[in-house]
């Protein structure tokens, strides 16, 4: 079954306590938002990290892409808060 | 040159500026971006998706290359821990035109800031750390170039 | 560091910047222009009214360090004859606030242009000069930012 | 009587021919143009340099003016082209 790379920067990283994993491909109509629900049901630091939606932005196959936008065939999803560079 | 540079080391700010002064447009602009030393800061740590990172920084570069008629963009973003007074970022571009080298460089700061994938974490005295939350200024500011 | 020089001997544009960088605001922007070697240029020669430059240019930077809050500013301009590839003008400014300090270094690139009593003539390989003609959007540009 | 020093610069001086000189201060009333129009009846580059007042700007004291600004009691009147710097 084809799988899906997830990974975590910044202190989604550091209170989740994992850089990235993998998990099998949501099916077809889950979105970013529905795999981030699924994850902070999780046990451990996911709850804390993943709880709050609004404090998260999201990237599939490295393009920035909003919440609710469908996981479909993506390689590789990053988590993460809003970025802080410059 | 190499238009992006997602790198660990510093950089001489001065270097880069006359090499886009070679470039021949006769107008530079440039932005400097110099860690604080505020409430006693003792590092500033640069984390990044590195696999994103770059590619992204050349497709806003692109973009700036569309839009205004420039001869040479350099962008350099640090990464790793930095020191109080060590540079960040550097942008600068070269035009014939002074407002296109101040304008796209604007408009690569304000991007840079806002949509780059990069989080800063501060580092105190007392051991303390804590992740610089981003400002909702930074977005407005990169929708404000739209087009 | 003094704010405005006018002078005939030329910079170093990237020291300029490491003193800005030192003013402690982590927001340096700079300006630089260049002569253009186009049509064969031989030397453009700067003309200025001296007793009115300086205090003039002064006056300018009194206005930004009053419309942004900023820890430094630097404005050389050169007069005189110069090459092909060498500096004509350095504007450079540091804040706290990348914005501000964008915005005040076209402000005074800005008004340096179309306010600053400085006049060019082009010499040319055949022996012709030519004074350059002022560009009404220069003149414009200033008008742009009166409050 | 007081006196009134006139700079030129720039093509103005190159037609002319001089970089400054001094004339009597003008009477009350007088304008920045009407002294360019008596300096443009003069011979020599006079009036090629001063004849097109479009084509010219103003300083007095050191600070640019309308050319319908009254000359006063300044002590320094510059006449100049259109400045080019930066």
């Amino acid at each position: 079954m084809a799988k899906l790379d997830i990974l975590y920067f910044a202190w989604v990283r550091e209170i989740i306590g994992c850089d990235s994993e993998q998990v099998d491909q949501p099916p077809a109509g889950v979105t970013v938002a529905d795999l981030i629900e699924q994850l902070a049901a999780r046990d451990g630091g996911y709850g804390q990290a993943l709880g709050d939606q609004l404090r998260l932005r999201a990237a599939l196959d490295q393009r920035f892409v909003p919440l609710d936008s469908l996981v479909g065939e993506a390689l590789e999803l990053a988590i993460f808060p809003p970025v802080t560079g410059g | 040159m190499s238009r992006v540079s997602i790198q660990e080391e510093g950089f001489d700010a001065g270097a880069e500026l006359a090499l886009l002064e070679a470039a021949g447009g006769g107008a530079v602009a440039s932005f400097t971006g110099v860690v604080r030393g505020e409430n006693d800061l003792v590092a500033l740590e640069l984390h990044h998706y590195p696999a994103m990172t770059a590619a992204q920084v050349e497709r806003i570069v692109d973009e700036a290359m569309d839009r205004w008629p420039l001869l040479g963009v350099r962008v350099i973003h640090r990464f790793g821990r930095l020191k109080p007074g060590e540079h960040i970022v550097f942008v600068g571009t070269a035009s014939r035109h002074r407002s296109a080298a101040l304008e796209s460089c604007a408009f690569l700061i304000d991007w840079l800031k806002s949509e780059a994938p990069f989080w800063k974490k501060e580092y105190f005295p007392d051991g303390g750390a804590n992740w610089v939350e981003a400002r909702v200024e930074d977005e407005a500011k990169a929708r404000g170039w739209t087009r």
